[in-house]
């Protein structure tokens, strides 16, 4: 297996502050990778720095073999990696249908999609998509009226149809009832089947759920990396999340 | 060759014209971040309040002070019934305060008459002193630099050295936070407004005994201070100091040695070029979130 | 400008405003005309603009020709019926001047618009008169050179005003003279015009400089000026121009006794505005001064203030609006007809009358007025003082013999008038859709 | 899974709209044989006024940029064409001086047709010109905006900074342009042919806008106006998009300038000035930005009311224009069209439940 | 007297945070509230302090209805904010910093009190430093001294050890509890450092999806109890 991610040595500072800092990560091939970390450790920050939102301070961000540091959003997705943010991102006067459309593959260049149409192909992948994220009922209706889970999930949707390489999602379940949670993360289980995936995730539910390996972020450096069994009897992680000081060594 | 030095400081004075007219539009754009398109018609009214104040007895001096109230209430009245409700919306400011300024000189013109009105200098500003030059360096126009001095030192004092302008940083930087250290943030913006608006009065008024006075005169002025923050950079005061300075001069030196449109042109498209290196202008600040 | 208006205005605009205060508004109620019977009327288009830029002058001209429609309907009107004034506001933009002729002519169907004030607008509605064949009478001073059967020019044209002016410039002032102006046609064809003057007389031309229309930052200008020491400035400048250029002049410790200002368009309307100390001592040439002191024009002055305000002042084009309405009444008179025709071949050529200025008169060939030159003094007052005027009146060279000699309009030739006349017929034929 | 499923798309064309349509064009291309003539004429300026505002709303409204400098394009399409006139009417028809070439050239001292204009005496050529012309400026002006992530308020006072700078141009180079005086006297061409072609010009361009606006490509400009951050983050170079459509949208600007041209009769400087600019926005504010109808209804509407009204109100249109202004921007956000579209769907909605 | 929340709804755009939390606070009392990340604790802070109000339900303090107040007029009625991640203005300096916390009080001295420094000697010496400057423990010493200047009646501090050095949140222990001796002050108090609540505060609350899920005092607390909600 190659690492289809690496970070090496990752270093960035807001308004003075480091977010990052001297951060070293890596991603296999077809993982599913979850990310912890209380506030602040520089979860979104990385997802960040790795589609190319922020220009890191220092180090190097290699995807798929290629140095991909410092390039514009939209070139970094075409390498392949899609990104979910934390607050549903969606295009809101647009229908659930065409959320999902103007994200399907390809057609990028201007001049492209000026003479593309729709095909059966597409659409039938459309409906595909709408089925896997259940709202196949909703496809007309425009954004503005889904709930909040249905707009996670759209925006999961949109990810798929845009079939990246690598998915980054951030929090993908935050403010959702446990059953919304349960049936996200039962999405993002079908989805890491074919895709590599990282998951910035807080709940533990969930993350029980589905997580296989764990990352924990802590002030900007990996405090604790493995299978999530080993991970959660790690002392260290422990007191981040449950109170024994984070350097006190107990 | 002495032509040449007296427009140099003919250039200050023009830099100081510019300088006196951007920064109240500079104050409400750097901290509200609306672009008050009624800017020319703020100093309209300053200048009017100037004629008004003149043909009561009073000079300059005295319209300062008056000009700037006026104006300054105008500005309350505009951002309570209007600007308030639409600060998540720039562009849509744009639109509402060119309303605003087409009003004001329908109703000016209601007021005064459509002829241009007559304001003169102070009778101790008359004359000048002899430079290098061949001509004398009119008074006036060493007090507008004086002015423009002042109004600056003013300005700085209220947004770096005062209580206002503390809640004024604050608020500009992070506006929840401001709230939750106890700033009606409504209220800061609401006099900030004001003061900008108040600084176009000067403007105004010590601009009226130099050009003419009309319902028409503003929009010029509200060009002259977009270009001024559009280079120097948003919500920096050395923005509006570097702005002014780098117009004025070239465009004096420009039309002496061409013509004044070919001047404008030339600054214009460096104006343009100076953006393509550095978007947010000369000392660009973010713009507020 | 008077202090008690002026008070009064103060007062509205702090906010006291008693209705019986706005009612003496001079601009707030423009007092729109008296009706006659509908039907029984003459119609007449008025087309000076009372928004915009040039409002500020169009709007006197605007109320001397109301003044003098009055003046016809209460002395019993023309041909027995009253006259009809048609009002459009063409907002100062040159386009909505030919728009609004189109629509007095083809709507309201008028025998003929007294109107604009600009060359450029002049220009945009001539091919609108030629074209449906109407007629124009227009009352400002301009660079002549144009000759149109259907437009009667009342205002002074370069011959009128410049070729006694200059010399005499030359002779009183001094010979060298530098010329600034707005930067369009007027300017600019005064200006060859003054330049063949100098050559033909002795002067010398040290400069000549043109400003965008509406610039008011004239310190690089005066500087260039400063530079050269001229004995005269000649300047073309128009409307908010002038007043900051005669202030800045001043600023820079420039007075008459330095260098004078001699112009051909500086009126006792831009004085009031600039103030009386920034233009004392300078010059203007024109065919009529508010101080001209004739009984025809001590009535104009008294009727005019009386209708429109105390702190009313009048100036030439003003004059010129004023009799050429007259005028066009008792063309209207004569022809005994409001077609078209009748007015431009029999009523209105050869129209005399006594104007406030002196006595008036429309050139058969050309179409321009025959006027009485002077030169006047701006005094302390704003007003000017006539320092030299001409003992006879001048008539009107659209085509100044310095420059071009021997050229002339001529209605009154025969083989012309033909061709005009088929050939407005022609256009009238093809020219639009019903 | 079903295949061949469909989701109801609005009809590019729906029925109604294109029996509507045919109605109102067959209405305005017979109305010279019944109508007034002053209103002819107003005609086919509206429908050139008409297709300015959709140029105005393909960028405002489609992708979210405000322009307060589109009467440039404007009035690149107008000189060129109005140039272009003038040279051939002059040709033949003596000006005041008697001379051969446009008179503002003769009292600005030319002699003879400048070199660089002797091309513009071919019309076609001139009208295919302007347009390139003012394209290309466009695609200029959006690389160095667009590209340096210039949008927003900055972009709206740099584009109304563009058009004065024109404005000025023109005055100043009189010699070139008529200047003040604008270009005038070129001859008459408000017939039925041009008030025809006016017409299908707009035809075409209303199908184009529609076509832009509701097909994919329509779909993807909405997204990036809804949200240009998760367009990027999903590939879309925004900025590349942006510049297509300011060239289109430029495109469409001059081509009504250069009809105007033909139709008016008279053009100048105020053309391609900032207070026509921003009197665009407004028809498009007005009739509903975001719609493709919106900146025809808010064009005939808004200018149709102040040729009716301002000869008789005079400045109290002036104060109607500037309440007009707060009006729309305070309350009625989403103009004539989409208030009303937003009320029928919220009936639609009221009566389906 | 005291905070009184009922049953309040509160929503982060179209999300549901809060299903209608209710919660007291009396005078005196010192309350931390515990749970995971994301279950609602910041924006039950943010609701009372009226950065995002509720959507339904309502907020008393000292008897009086404030669900709709302004911010600032919460700051003024006497309830202090201490925000997560500080939130310092970077731009100004620590003097002003706390001056424009008096200021937001209405206090119109600029003599910062001796109290401040008497609690936090550490912030007079660099009080001319720009607050973004600060390492993470003056800054946060700074949002304490910030919001104490304000001689709050009821102080709200979201998660005050986060991110800091064991030494500095053993000092910003004991400040609190002097804090609330000595200044008179109840605080509500958002933690996850179980040593810390155990520490200074003599009740508890536990949040879990936007709902109060436990309550109770402190030594309710131990390990397995909140192991239970918090475990990872």
């Amino acid at each position: 297996m190659t690492n289809i991610l690496e970070v090496k040595s990752l270093t960035t500072k807001v308004s003075g502050y480091t977010i990052l800092n001297n951060l070293d990560f890596s991603i296999q091939e077809n993982e599913l990778r979850v990310v912890l970390g209380p506030n602040g450790a520089g979860k979104t920050t990385l997802i960040d720095m790795i589609t190319g939102r922020y220009k890191p301070k220092s180090g190097k961000i290699i995807f798929n073999g290629e140095d991909i540091t410092g390039m514009a959003p939209d070139k970094i997705f075409v390498r392949g990696v899609s990104r979910k943010f934390q607050v549903p991102n969606l295009y809101e006067t647009l229908s659930v249908y065409d959320n999902i459309m103007v994200s399907l593959k390809g057609r990028r260049k201007v001049m492209k999609s000026l003479l593309g149409k729709v095909t059966k192909q597409d659409n039938n992948r459309i409906w595909e998509i709408l089925d896997f994220i259940m709202l196949a009922e909703k496809a007309e209706d425009s954004v503005d009226t889904l709930g909040h889970g249905q707009r996670q999930w759209l925006e999961l949707g949109m990810l798929v149809a845009s079939e990246p390489k690598l998915l980054l999602l951030d929090e993908p379940t935050t403010g959702m009832t446990k059953d919304g949670k349960e049936k996200t993360a039962e999405l993002i289980e079908k989805i890491a089947l074919d895709h590599t995936v990282m998951l910035v995730e807080h709940d533990m539910d969930v993350v029980r759920q589905i997580a296989k390996n764990v990352t924990v972020l802590a002030q900007g450096q990996t405090l604790a990396e493995g299978p999530l069994s080993e991970v959660v009897e790690n002392q260290e992680v422990k007191a981040v999340y449950l109170g024994k000081g984070v350097l006190d060594g107990t | 060759m002495e032509s040449i030095i007296t427009q140099f400081l003919n250039g200050f004075s023009v830099v100081a014209i510019l300088m006196i007219a951007a920064v109240g539009l500079a104050v409400i754009f750097g901290v509200a971040g609306v672009i008050n398109m009624a800017h020319g018609e703020f100093i309209m009214v300053g200048a009017y309040t100037a004629a008004v104040v003149g043909q009561l007895g009073g000079n300059t001096f005295i319209a300062i002070p008056v000009a700037f109230l006026v104006v300054a209430l105008l500005g309350l009245v505009v951002e309570r019934s209007i600007i308030q409700w639409i600060y998540d919306r720039p562009l849509e400011t744009l639109l509402a305060t060119w309303g605003v300024g087409i009003i004001l000189q329908v109703v000016m013109k209601l007021i005064f008459g459509p002829e241009l009105y007559y304001v003169g200098a102070p009778k101790i500003l008359d004359g000048g002193f002899r430079t290098i030059g061949l001509l004398p360096f009119p008074w006036y126009r060493l007090f507008l630099i004086v002015i423009a001095i002042i109004i600056m030192i003013i300005t700085y004092f209220v947004l770096f050295r005062s209580d206002l302008g503390l809640k004024v940083r604050a608020v500009r930087r992070n506006r929840t936070m401001a709230g939750c250290l106890g700033i009606d943030t409504a209220k800061v913006d609401m006099i900030i407004f004001a003061f900008g608006s108040g600084l176009a009065g000067v403007a105004g008024a010590v601009l009226a005994p130099i050009k003419s006075v009309s319902t028409t005169m503003g929009f010029p002025y509200a060009v002259d201070s977009f270009m001024v923050l559009v280079l120097g950079g948003v919500g920096s005061l050395w923005g509006v100091v570097a702005g002014s300075g780098l117009i004025g001069e070239a465009e004096t030196i420009l039309s002496f040695i061409y013509n004044s449109v070919i001047g404008k042109l030339l600054v214009f498209i460096f104006i343009v070029l100076a953006i393509r290196v550095f978007p947010k202008g000369l000392f660009g600040y973010h713009e507020r979130t | 400008m008077n202090r008690r208006k002026f008070l009064k205005n103060s007062a509205v605009a702090a906010g006291t405003a008693a209705a019986a205060t706005i009612t003496d508004f001079p601009y707030f109620f423009v007092k729109r005309y008296a009706h006659a019977a509908e039907g029984d009327t003459i119609k007449v288009g008025i087309l000076h603009s009372l928004s915009g830029t040039i409002a500020i002058i169009e709007r006197s001209l605007h109320n001397a020709e109301l003044l003098a429609i009055d003046e016809i309907n209460a002395a019993g009107g023309v041909m027995g019926k009253m006259i009809e004034p048609v009002i459009e506001d063409p907002q100062s933009l040159v386009q909505v001047f030919a728009e609004k002729a189109k629509k007095l002519i083809l709507e309201d169907k008028v025998v003929a618009v007294l109107g604009c004030y600009t060359s450029a607008s002049r220009q945009s509605v001539l091919p609108v008169f030629e074209q449906h064949n109407n007629v124009l009478l227009y009352p400002t001073l301009y660079e002549a050179q144009e000759c149109s059967k259907n437009c009667f020019y009342t205002g002074c044209v370069p011959n009128q005003q410049l070729d006694d002016f200059v010399p005499w410039l030359i002779e009183n002032v001094g010979p060298k003279f530098y010329m600034i102006g707005s930067n369009y046609i007027y300017p600019k064809e005064t200006n060859r015009e003054v330049k063949a003057l100098l050559k033909a007389h002795g002067g010398e031309d040290v400069g000549e400089e043109y400003a965008p229309l509406g610039h008011t930052e004239f310190s690089t200008n005066i500087n260039k000026i400063a530079s050269k020491r001229p004995d005269v400035v000649f300047s073309d400048l128009v409307g908010d121009s002038v007043v900051a250029f005669y202030k800045q002049f001043r600023q820079f410790g420039i007075t008459a006794d330095d260098i004078i200002i001699g112009t051909p368009i500086t009126t006792e309307q831009e004085t009031a505005a600039m103030g009386p100390e920034n233009a004392l001592g300078h010059l203007t040439s024109f065919n009529y001064f508010q101080s001209v002191d004739t009984p025809e024009n001590k009535k104009f002055v008294e009727s005019y203030k009386a209708k429109f305000g105390k702190n009313e002042v009048t100036n030439a084009v003003m004059e010129a609006a004023y009799f050429q309405t007259h005028m066009l009444a008792q063309a209207l008179e004569k022809a005994g007809s409001t077609e078209a025709d009748a007015l431009i071949y029999e009523g209105l050529p050869g129209q005399e009358y006594m104007a406030p200025g002196g006595k008036v008169k429309i050139d058969e060939k050309n179409h321009h007025t025959w006027l009485w030159p002077k030169i006047g003094r701006a005094n302390e007052t704003g007003q000017f003082d006539i320092v030299w005027q001409r003992d006879d009146w001048v008539r009107p060279d659209p085509w100044v013999d310095l420059l071009y000699p021997n050229k002339d309009c001529d209605f009154t030739n025969p083989s012309v008038l033909e061709r005009l006349k088929s050939d407005s017929k022609d256009r009238s034929g093809t020219f639009e859709l019903s | 899974m079903v295949q061949n499923r469909q989701v109801y798309k609005a009809p590019m064309f729906p029925l109604w709209a294109v029996i509507a349509a045919v109605g109102i064009v067959l209405a305005i291309a017979t109305y010279p044989f019944y109508g007034a003539a002053y209103v002819t004429s107003l005609l086919g300026k509206f429908l050139c006024f008409s297709i300015f505002a959709l140029s105005i709303d393909l960028i405002w409204g489609f992708t979210g940029i405000l322009s307060l400098g589109q009467g440039v394009y404007f009035g690149i399409g107008a000189y060129f064409t109005a140039l272009s006139l003038k040279i051939n009417y002059a040709a033949v028809n003596p000006t005041r001086y008697g001379g051969t070439i446009p008179d503002f050239m003769e009292w600005n001292g030319l002699t003879e047709l400048p070199g660089f204009m002797v091309p513009l005496q071919n019309l076609p050529f001139a009208i295919i010109a302007g347009l390139f012309f003012a394209t290309l400026l466009a695609f200029i002006f959006g690389v160095i905006t667009f590209k340096r992530h210039i949008y927003g308020v900055y972009c709206a006072v740099i584009t109304l900074a563009e058009s004065l700078i024109l404005q000025e141009a023109i005055i100043e180079y009189q010699a070139y342009t008529g200047g003040f005086n604008g270009i005038t006297d070129y001859g008459t061409h408000a017939q039925i042919n041009v008030l025809w072609l006016i017409l299908v010009v707009t035809i075409i361009f209303f199908i184009i806008g529609r076509i832009l606006t509701h097909s994919r490509i329509g779909t993807i400009l909405k997204s990036i106006r809804d949200n240009d951050t998760r367009a990027e983050f999903m590939g879309y170079n925004v900025a590349n998009y942006r510049i297509f459509v300011f060239c289109v949208s430029s495109f469409m600007a001059a081509t009504a300038g250069a009809m105007y041209a033909a139709w008016n009769g008279i053009i100048s400087f105020l053309d391609a000035g900032p207070v026509f600019s921003i009197e665009g926005v407004i028809w498009t504010a007005v009739g509903g930005r975001g719609t493709i109808i919106g900146p025809f209804i808010g064009a005939f509407l808004v200018k149709g009311s102040e040729y009716f009204l301002s000869g008789k109100l005079a400045w109290t249109w002036q104060l109607i224009m500037g309440a007009l202004f707060i009006f729309v921007v305070l309350v009625m956000r989403d103009g004539i069209v989409g208030t009303i579209g937003k009320w029928w769907s919220a009936r639609k909605k009221r009566i389906s439940n | 007297m005291g905070l009184e929340v009922q049953g309040i709804d509160t929503f982060y755009g179209t999300s549901h945070i809060l299903h209608g939390v209710t919660l007291s606070v009396p005078d005196g009392a010192m309350i931390s509230v515990l749970g995971r990340n994301g279950v609602g604790k910041s924006t039950l802070l943010k609701s009372i302090i009226g950065i995002n109000p509720p959507q339904t339900g309502t907020i008393h303090f000292n008897d009086a209805d404030v669900t709709k107040e302004k911010t600032h007029e919460h700051v003024r009625a006497g309830i202090s904010y201490i925000p997560q991640g500080r939130e310092i203005i970077p731009d100004i300096s620590v003097y002003e910093n706390l001056v424009i916390a008096m200021r937001g009080k209405n206090n119109r001295s600029n003599q910062i009190p001796a109290f401040i420094f008497e609690y936090f000697p550490a912030l007079e010496p660099i009080q001319k430093r720009k607050g973004g400057i600060l390492s993470g423990g003056q800054q946060q010493q700074l949002a304490i001294a910030r919001a104490l200047i304000q001689e709050p009646n009821l102080l709200l501090m979201d998660e005050p050890t986060e991110g800091l050095q064991p030494s500095v949140v053993a000092e910003i222990d004991t400040i609190i509890k002097r804090i609330h001796t000595e200044r008179n002050c109840s605080i509500l108090l958002i933690e996850q450092n179980l040593d810390f609540i155990r520490d200074v505060t003599q009740q508890f609350a536990i949040m879990d999806s936007g709902q109060i899920v436990e309550e109770g005092n402190i030594e309710k607390l131990t390990d397995e109890f909140a192991g239970q909600y918090l475990s990872v």
